[in-house]
């Protein structure tokens, strides 16, 4: 094409999406899970601090960030978020195919690569943005109830870390994102795919640095700024060895997630709109 | 045409007893489940641990294995043996259940059909009821009547005054299986008539259940107490559990409390079902 | 039962809403016709009346009786004397159309023998043959049409309420159904409700209408009454475009309007014969290639009733 | 005429798996009111499903004035497409489903008002777009459906049975719009069941079987070409049947007298109804017959369907 790309016409189309897709998915009943996955690490943070307040618990200094370390690593991370890419993004594309809607997007004159981008915008900024929030919200609790104790020195320096956390949080959705939309599009039945990734990323402990690199959470977790030490049983989920640097992790998933973006295009252009019946 | 001699006509013939027809949705629903080779065997695997249970309570009374195995006793069969069996059978019956439940309501849902139930001299409760009998009769097969079963083998094999001195584990394995039987199956219910998509309806099953207590375990932790294993329902059942066998209670949950948030579970799941068990959908603008 | 002097359907001041809105509004009148067709615009009310009278809404105000049973306080029995065919495809996924039908009697309280007996015979009786063993997902829209009417008929229903039951269906399927909705009519023991926007469909099987706008009642009349006492008026189709003739039958001084570019429908005067639109006709370089008495069409008696709107039983 | 302002199909044939979808088509359709005809499975829906490219071709080529399916970005500015997919986007007003289309087409927030509007107007529904789509009644659906394919104003429009669930007011008024679309140079493509409303609406039609494309073109001009084989029925009631009978008899073109049993009309098959027009009119002049109805019996789409297609097919 010598033509200039109309980018112009593109971006309106994309932000037209990304206003229906929100008012489609995130206004309704169904979204409550979701919302309520991204409120749960807040609400224990909020009940841990007033339970400090009140006096029914002591733990405090680096304890508490170790605390909040393992929660978002193994709670926020590999739940949380996950399970929310999961319902979110899986339902992208297979939930129009189930609800027969997807038609009305492709009768639009919208390219169906500008309607990829924009779906998994549209997801992607809602769920970023309600994870940014509850992380930020959660340490910012742990940390002014850090700063009333006696450790009150660390509550400083441990807050140069949000930064890191929200980082982490954002690329946790820009990852998991791309590998469920992808999934979503492919597979049928997206229980089997989503028991193997869980599956996948929770042996990679046992498996050659090699494949550790065909994971999202690998990188993750290498870029969080505290290490949590491992015991009972989350012991599992360890990630030992070789962490890759942040020059090197924040790349790479974005490279993921282009090449996801790419393949998803690609399905799209050639995908036929039959809802699996005749 | 043929069609014509063999016109319409009236039903003038005897019907069935009103309180029963609930039943024809269980019997309809078994004729596939027993259609599902994967079913069957699921099922037969089920009763594998009985068959175990059966041995050990055997075992101790017979001279000939005590002399064979030369060991004076196996274990004790007491409320502890009783109360392991139920929680095996019950983790077996939570598998059933997310295997069997998400498919009954919300096949209906995504097909219209309950019109067509409705148009009939058939209640919502009849249908609801007829739905919860599919799972009821299915879980009770691998719970109570085989934990009863193992109960009586025990006191013939013991005598009257260990029978008279141990009812409560009879009632305890009756009692205890119902509340896991109708918690489940109204959980399962709710999220099958809650999503319209079969697989979907499992998933939450499942996470409805796994989340929950994960984010119990990670509560309790936190804020060092024990009530988050509250909104973990299989801890409450645990501690419902516990005190029928008059056993330790190691969840750390009264009864009380357990109970209260097992009826909230099923209230809660009740609400769901009334709400969207209707003929028609109204939609207000 | 119920002896021919009850009416089948009785409204009493029956009113239904939906949150604010009204959808029927004081419904009264006594129906008693073997085939009554429900007609009626977009949001008339239509499906909310049979489905009221199914129960399935609850009246807000008022009530109907159905061969004499309150729907309000005597619901089981009166859905013990109805069968349904609902307008949207509703089935029960992994069963055969005969399993379907058993299984829907059998509900309906038939001891499951009898159940299976009934089955094969409506199934039968709608022509769904030997394709009533597969699966039902596996149906053409046709045939699913067919093993919906099967369940409605299965149990021996006294009111059979069919909502738009040849939707979807292609010609000769259509023609089917509609044979066999009069063929039912005229077995006798039933009485049937039709509700299509396909007022061709109605006039073929009803015998009565039941016009509703704006959630109430518009017009209610027999049809054979209706029509005979409607006057007689002339169609016509040219060859070619009818305007000119048209004019010139005008000026003749009969009533006259086109009715698409080639037809005509007229009202001759005294003095007009036919041989004189024949030689209009050819004057006006066009040929007469159909010519026929009709009288008011359903179509027009429906449209009349929209416009008077509110007239009452 | 130029392809560039007709639908072309050349040589096209879709197959789902083993499943035959449409065979060898060849089809240019010029602007007016084109109908498919067919039963359910003849494959009406694969055809417009092709048209908008939501299915693509196995072998063969599609244009659409010119434009390939496969570039959506430019083909759905000319083409508005209303489904047989009684589904919407979940949780949007009547108006915010127009409205959200036209904002994705690329239109401006006032723009995108106007037409939205303009659209509900004109299948009257502008009462009820504030409403839920979820909460419409089947018709109501339908509209929007038909207001979705129109907002923004295109000048191919394919329409798989939008009359389905519409009440006779609804369907006579969207009727006279597909007329004053199809006046205004559109192309209107239109799949119905209801035979004798096809023969109202349309300038010509597709009839389609089993996946092949049987006959096409205007209705009368089909009949014309089966009078061979198939001679054109015609009752007329008069005075004197005999006599017209006799005359009848000398023609070549008359195929078959029947008398009635009341001796008070005739039922004749002719292979040149015009020649059997002439002639009537003129002994309707000159006096020798009275008559008080003429009527062409199997002139119609339906007549044509069940010569070509027949009744088998369809359900059962």
């Amino acid at each position: 094409m010598n033509a200039k790309l109309p980018w112009g016409l593109w971006w309106t189309q994309v932000l037209a999406i990304m206003r229906l897709e929100v008012k489609k998915n995130f206004a309704r009943k169904r979204a409550i899970p979701v919302y309520l996955l991204a409120a749960s690490p807040l609400a224990l943070f909020v009940a841990h601090s007033i339970g400090f307040a009140r006096g029914w618990n002591q733990c405090s200094g680096n304890e508490d960030l170790t605390m909040f370390a393992r929660v978002f690593q193994v709670f926020v991370l590999r739940l949380a978020i996950f399970f929310s890419a999961v319902a979110v993004f899986m339902n992208l594309f297979r939930g129009e195919v189930l609800e027969k809607s997807l038609h009305y997007y492709f009768l639009a004159p919208v390219r169906r690569e500008v309607l990829v981008v924009g779906k998994y915008l549209s997801a992607l900024v809602v769920t970023c943005a309600l994870f940014a929030v509850s992380t930020a919200l959660s340490y910012l609790v742990l940390l002014s109830h850090l700063s009333q104790t006696q450790s009150r020195a660390l509550a400083g320096p441990a807050l140069a870390q949000l930064p890191a956390y929200l980082g982490v949080t954002v690329l946790a959705c820009v990852g998991y994102g791309a590998v469920f939309l992808i999934l979503g599009l492919l597979f049928r039945n997206p229980i089997f795919p989503t028991v193997g990734v869980l599956v996948w990323e929770s042996i990679l402990v046992f498996l050659p640095s090699i494949l550790k690199k065909f994971s999202v959470i690998f990188y993750l977790e290498s870029l969080c700024p505290v290490k949590a030490p491992f015991h009972g049983g989350g012991a599992m989920f360890a990630i030992s060895a070789d962490p890759t640097p942040a020059h090197l992790a924040v790349p790479g998933l974005l490279c993921l997630t282009a090449v996801v973006l790419v393949l998803a295009s690609l399905y799209i252009r050639r995908m036929e709109i039959r809802y699996g019946t005749e | 045409m043929a069609v014509y001699k063999r016109g319409y006509e009236g039903y003038q013939g005897q019907l069935t007893p009103e309180w029963s027809r609930f039943l024809v949705i269980a019997r309809q629903a078994y004729r596939r489940v027993f259609d599902s080779k994967r079913m069957i065997a699921f099922l037969a695997l089920s009763f594998v641990p009985v068959l175990v249970y059966a041995i050990l309570i055997y075992l101790p009374h017979n001279a000939g294995a005590l002399q064979i195995f030369n060991i004076r006793k196996l274990l004790s069969i007491d409320a502890g043996f009783f109360y392991h069996f139920i929680n095996t059978q019950g983790f077996l019956a939570f598998v059933l259940t997310a295997f069997l439940g998400p498919g009954l309501i919300s096949a209906d849902l995504a097909n219209n059909a309950l019109p067509l139930y409705f148009c009939r001299p058939f209640s919502r409760t009849e249908y609801v009821l007829g739905k919860m009998s599919v799972l009821a009769i299915l879980l009770s097969a691998i719970t109570w009547i085989p934990g009863l079963l193992l109960f009586a083998f025990q006191s013939y094999l013991e005598g009257w005054t260990w029978f008279v001195q141990n009812m409560y584990i009879g009632s305890a394995i009756f009692v205890g299986s119902w509340i896991w039987i109708a918690v489940l199956s109204l959980l399962a219910l709710a999220m099958s008539a809650w999503v319209k998509w079969k697989l979907a309806a499992g998933a939450l099953i499942m996470a409805s259940v796994f989340v929950t207590a994960g984010f119990g375990e990670a509560m309790s932790n936190m804020l060092h107490t024990d009530s988050g294993g509250l909104i973990n329902i299989l801890k409450d059942t645990d501690a419902v559990w516990f005190s029928l066998f008059r056993l330790d209670n190691s969840t750390g949950l009264s009864v009380e409390s357990a109970v209260g948030m097992l009826v909230a579970v099923s209230g809660l799941c009740l609400y769901l079902l009334s709400r969207k068990i209707r003929a028609y959908e109204v939609e207000r603008s | 039962m119920a002896n021919d002097a009850t009416p089948v359907i009785e409204l009493q001041g029956l009113e239904v809403r939906f949150g604010r809105r009204t959808i029927l509004d004081n419904l009264q009148g006594s129906l008693s016709g073997r085939a009554i067709g429900l007609l009626g615009p977009n949001g008339a009310g239509k499906s909310t009346l049979i489905n009221t009278l199914m129960g399935f809404y609850p009246p807000f105000r008022g009530t109907a009786r159905i061969f004499g049973r309150d729907i309000r306080t005597d619901l089981r029995r009166v859905r013990g004397l109805i069968g349904y065919m609902p307008e949207n495809e509703s089935f029960i996924a992994g069963m055969s159309a005969v399993v379907f039908v058993r299984y829907m009697a059998e509900l309906s309280g038939l001891p499951p023998a009898a159940a299976l007996e009934r089955a094969h015979e409506a199934l039968f009786y709608v022509g769904l043959g030997e394709a009533r063993y597969r699966k039902l997902e596996e149906h053409s829209l046709g045939m699913k049409q067919l093993a919906k009417l099967a369940q409605a008929i299965a149990h021996g229903p006294k009111l059979l309420f069919l909502d738009e039951p040849t939707n979807g269906l292609d010609p000769p399927a259509r023609q089917r159904m509609i044979r066999l909705i009069r063929d039912i009519r005229e077995r006798g023991d039933l009485h049937l409700i039709l509700c299509s926007h396909l007022l061709r469909d109605v006039e073929e099987c009803c015998e009565e209408v039941l016009i509703l706008k704006q959630g109430r009642i518009v017009h209610y009349s027999n049809l054979e009454a209706e029509r005979r006492s409607n006057r007689k008026f002339l169609e016509l189709e040219t060859d070619t475009d009818g305007a000119p003739f048209a004019q010139a039958v005008q000026k003749l001084g009969c009533e006259c309007a086109l009715a698409g570019e080639r037809r005509i429908k007229m009202v001759l005067t005294d003095g007009v014969a036919i041989r004189d639109l024949y030689r209009l006709a050819a004057e006006n370089a066009t040929r007469i290639r159909k010519l026929n008495y009709k009288r008011d069409s359903l179509e027009d008696i429906f449209l009349k009733a929209m416009e008077n709107g509110n007239g009452s039983l | 005429m130029s392809p560039d302002n007709q639908i072309v199909f050349e040589d096209v044939s879709k197959f789902y798996g083993d499943v035959l979808g449409v065979n060898r088509v060849h089809l240019s359709i010029p602007p007016g009111i084109t109908t498919l005809v067919g039963p359910n499975g003849s494959g009406k829906t694969t055809l417009m499903n092709l048209m908008t490219g939501l299915v693509r071709p196995t072998s063969g080529r599609v244009r659409i004035l010119g434009m390939s399916p496969s570039e959506p970005e430019r083909l759905f500015r000319v083409l508005g497409y209303c489904t047989q997919f009684d589904s919407f986007p979940k949780g949007l007003t009547g108006h915010d489903f127009l409205y959200t289309t036209l904002r994705l087409h690329g239109k401006g927030r006032a723009e995108a008002q106007q037409l939205t509007m303009k659209a509900l107007e004109r299948v009257s529904m502008t009462e009820a777009a504030g409403r839920r789509v979820a909460s419409y009644s089947k018709g109501m659906r339908q509209r929007i459906k038909l207001a979705h394919a129109i907002c923004h104003q295109p000048t191919v429009l394919v329409l798989d049975e939008p009359l389905n669930g519409l009440d006779p007011m609804a369907r006579a008024e969207a009727i006279a719009l597909f007329r004053a679309l199809a006046g205004e140079g559109l192309h209107v493509i239109i799949s119905s069941h209801i035979l004798h409303e096809v023969d109202r609406i349309s300038d010509q039609v597709v009839l389609l079987s089993n996946g092949y494309v049987v006959a096409e073109g205007q209705i009368q001009a089909v009949r014309g070409e089966m009078h061979q084989e198939h001679p054109l029925q015609i009752l007329v009631r008069c005075t004197q049947p005999g006599l017209l009978a006799a005359r009848l008899f000398a023609q070549d073109h008359v195929a078959e007298v029947k008398m009635h049993n009341d001796r008070q009309g005739l039922l004749v098959s002719t292979r040149d109804p015009d020649l059997f027009y002439e002639l009537l009119n003129q002994m309707v002049l000159d006096g020798s017959v009275e008559v008080s109805s003429v009527a062409p019996a199997d002139d119609d789409v339906h007549s044509v369907y069940e010569y070509l297609i027949g009744s088998e097919g369809g359900a059962a």
